[in-house]
């Protein structure tokens, strides 16, 4: 049954060091807020999973809390390269992280598996690419009726995943609405789920057959009003996406992104 | 039609490439260059091709360009956003998707595309943002358009690294293999128009630019570039589709610079 | 693209003898307008596909048009039994009928995976269970990560799906609403699909993550108002619960059953 | 709490199987009798037992017992619905259930259960509904209650087919088998409660209802019975379960007959 916790003290019961983290959100609802938390309690060793790193994960791998990550697009969206991540993987700064990638449908078949409690995750996917040559985790299985040859990728079952959505009823009910992406899927593969939120209502007001995950289903809820900056929360407030750009040139130079890191996150003492 | 005069390379390739796109198409977009292209179809001459968007939003109509493959606007004028699992099974890998239009870093002559690192895996000298959606875009969907700058750095003879399946490393990597599209069966770039060889696989240079020559595609690419033996000449765009192409963007503009 | 036709001429175009055909609606929104339409034209050797046959399925079977049935429930839901199913089955009335049975899990992952245009549906289930001794359909594979023994089953692709809904646009795109069942999966797995709908409205009017299924996923909309009834429509009108406790007399008796039929659907002429 | 002299013992095994349930508790509940008790149990002592039916209807909260598992009631009273795949992998697959509640037409002595038919698979004397959910409700979640009414017909030493799991033909059909639940803890009827053996599974009782005889209970079963060494006495409805019974019932009848 979902507790309602203050951010700090969620992250702090939650992610240990050491653990196997995913904080996700396919471009929408990503809980930087919860990040920046990760990166004030000087977490270590993570291992990070998410389809798209974005800035969220190039902060924590700056920050030096990462030592795998496991995705399958890690860019900056419109923009370019995330330079931390590169700095981690070409030049080994602030340490050496190993990566391990895969496709967004092998991903994605990898959440909705870890979900559903299988092993596995079963799909036609990797014909002809490389990234099996690199990813000793995608193996391939015949199918037992028609022969096929079928990719096959362990599912994703996180120590805890962590979401931003846009509220939670004061039972720990969370409603997801717009872009869901794979946050119900992480939530529900975690061995522990913290959901960051915008507020928390009375009645959600949801529709018949909204994204709803049950307060059951979940650990933790914090309140992070605008948790998501500067990504979005559909109905509460868009994208920054002069932000995005403006990573571009923090991320670049290691001395810029510390001093960002130092001024915007360690500083505000969790009041960012 | 009145066909402008005065446009850049680029505007040709945009125009270019929508006009693959067919009306009633279901097209699975790319961001970037291919985003573009999709929206410039749709506000011209296909104006019920569908755009679906690898984070679930189905049949969008973006009023402008996302900077993102998961901007508000796309969910806001969706039909519907799904999951993204739902988005890669049911609609992808379930067979709903007749073209694929992806961009690439590298593109090699059997029209592979590699995306993950040039140099060597375990030490790269420029990591790449990876795979995404385009390895099983390429193999699930029915066909595949691409899209990108021609220039050397990007048309190599060989990829690096094989993220997503064009024809192969012998041009023979879709034969035998059962429930899998037609692959790249057309790369748009700003100088030209290519196809795969019908018999090898290999890219050939099907159609030029305006006042495009032969030995500027060549110049442009890594490798002894074929053309086809009955050369087109790319039409150009008209004055309608760049109008719209130049209002798409100066919206573009603003909404992006407004926040 | 789906085309706006009569029910009448949406049968004749895509149901033909011998197809497989599942017509799906968990309890809520059963097509029952549409399996009136298929006694009506009489059309003969189906194999029917569906996790709950219910009365719609029983008055098919009993009617004769059944070759094979494919299900994982076959009762009268509150009720007790199918008698026409039961009558073909144990004493080959009006004639023998094949039957394939599955659990629910089963089935729903089977028609998961035929949407996901998979071969196969892996699933933790058939555990210590008998039916796989009698359906030879049903296999187990080992998970390549693990070594787990899991159930395998083929996905469901039916000829031709036929679901009910509230309503459609012009354009042909469907919402579902409320319990939606496996209706989604059934027209994307499907090669033919037919939806037929309470009404045509010029705006769904639906959330963001509403179950809509894109006309050009649709090969035919049929208007069919009370298109479901006995079983009813989320938001048009409840269940006729009298009717399937009716029902089940009416089923027990071949010429009642012969009667039934013959008064309600063969004389109406399609205007039942 | 008052207990009620005067009570029936369909209302007996009602009341008994709804006291098996825990406030807290997410239960995945079987139409007919486990629909009747997991409701009673909400509306008495567990107010906040989470109730999943299989048509997708998530967190329950009925004002009215359904005819059918996915009448209206269900959906209209739900936290959401889902869909029926997703109802069976994420939440009863995915872990999410810690009881599956299930009647069932026969048990055996390792409460193995039989819904699929009566005499020989091929040429059925009586063919049953089938399986339903109740073969991967018995084996993913976390533990099974069983209830039915006790009969000769019912309880017999050997089911003619298993249709879903309970602990196997000789009583060790979970030993060894990873990820699977605890399987059934408790059975419940109208004459008593069992559990299974602790070291060979066997179906022992371990309650007697008010009144009811070993005599009554042996006659009621089609092998020979255990009981256990310390026989309990099941304690009586409350008046108050009684009322709150009574009073569902009525309405459901009333909100079924009025249709």
């Amino acid at each position: 049954m979902a507790e309602i916790l203050s951010l700090s003290d969620a992250v702090k019961r939650y992610v240990e060091d050491g653990a196997t983290v995913a904080m996700e959100g396919f471009t929408h609802l990503i809980p930087f807020a919860a990040g920046h938390e990760v990166i004030r309690q000087r977490k270590r060793d993570l291992t990070l999973i998410r389809m798209t790193p974005d800035l969220v994960y190039d902060q924590l791998i700056g920050a030096g809390c990462v030592k795998k990550v496991i995705f399958s697009w890690g860019g900056n969206p419109g923009v370019g390269s995330l330079h931390r991540l590169r700095d981690a993987v070409e030049k080994g700064w602030p340490h050496q992280i190993e990566i391990l990638e895969h496709s967004h449908a092998a991903m994605a078949c990898a959440f909705e598996a870890g979900a559903a409690g299988l092993p596995l995750a079963v799909l036609r996917g990797y014909v002809g690419s490389e990234l099996p040559n690199v990813n000793e985790q995608i193996k391939f299985i015949e199918c037992p009726f028609t022969g096929e040859r079928l990719a096959a990728v362990p599912s994703v079952r996180p120590d805890v995943s962590i979401v931003h959505a846009q509220k939670a009823d004061r039972a720990g009910n969370v409603l997801v609405e717009g872009i869901i992406g794979v946050q119900k899927e992480a939530v529900l593969a975690a061995k522990h789920a913290i959901v960051t939120v915008e507020e928390i209502v009375d009645d959600l007001g949801a529709h018949p057959n909204a994204c709803v995950i049950p307060g059951w289903a979940i650990d933790a809820i914090a309140v992070a009003e605008k948790g998501s900056l500067p990504s979005y929360a559909h109905g509460y407030y868009p994208r920054d996406n002069r932000f995005y750009k403006e990573w571009d040139a923090i991320a670049r130079d290691r001395d810029a992104f510390t001093r960002w890191i130092d001024d915007n996150i360690i500083q505000t003492g969790g009041h960012a | 039609m009145n066909t402008a005069t005065d446009y850049t390379s680029a505007e040709m390739m945009t125009v270019t490439a929508a006009r693959a796109l067919e009306n009633g198409m279901t097209c699975f977009v790319g961001i970037g260059l291919p985003s573009e292209a999709a929206n410039l179809a749709r506000l011209t001459h296909a104006p019920e091709v569908v755009l679906i968007y690898e984070s679930g939003t189905l049949q969008t109509k973006p009023d402008v360009l996302p900077l993102s493959i998961g901007d508000g606007e796309l969910c806001e004028s969706a039909l519907t956003t799904v999951s993204v699992p739902e988005m890669f099974r049911y609609w992808l890998q379930g067979g709903k998707v007749s073209v694929g239009f992806l961009g690439t870093a590298q593109i090699d002559r059997y029209a592979n595309l590699n995306t993950t690192l040039i140099g060597d895996y375990t030490a790269p000298k420029v990591r790449l943002p990876g795979g995404g959606g385009a390895p099983e875009i390429a193999t699930n969907a029915g066909e595949v358009f691409i899209t990108l700058k021609h220039s050397p750095r990007a048309f190599v003879r060989d990829v690096d690294f094989i993220t997503t399946l064009g024809f192969g490393r012998d041009g023979k990597g879709r034969d035998g293999v059962p429930n899998i599209g037609k692959g790249p069966t057309r790369v748009i770039t700003d100088l030209c128009v290519m196809k795969p060889d019908p018999v090898d696989r290999e890219l050939t240079v099907v159609s030029l630019h305006p006042g495009v020559s032969r030995e500027q595609v060549q110049e442009a690419t890594g490798w002894d570039i074929r053309f086809a033996p009955e050369l087109a000449a790319t039409p150009e765009p008209s004055d309608h589709e760049l109008a719209v192409l130049r209002e798409l963007k100066a919206r573009t503009e603003r909404a992006h610079s407004g926040q």
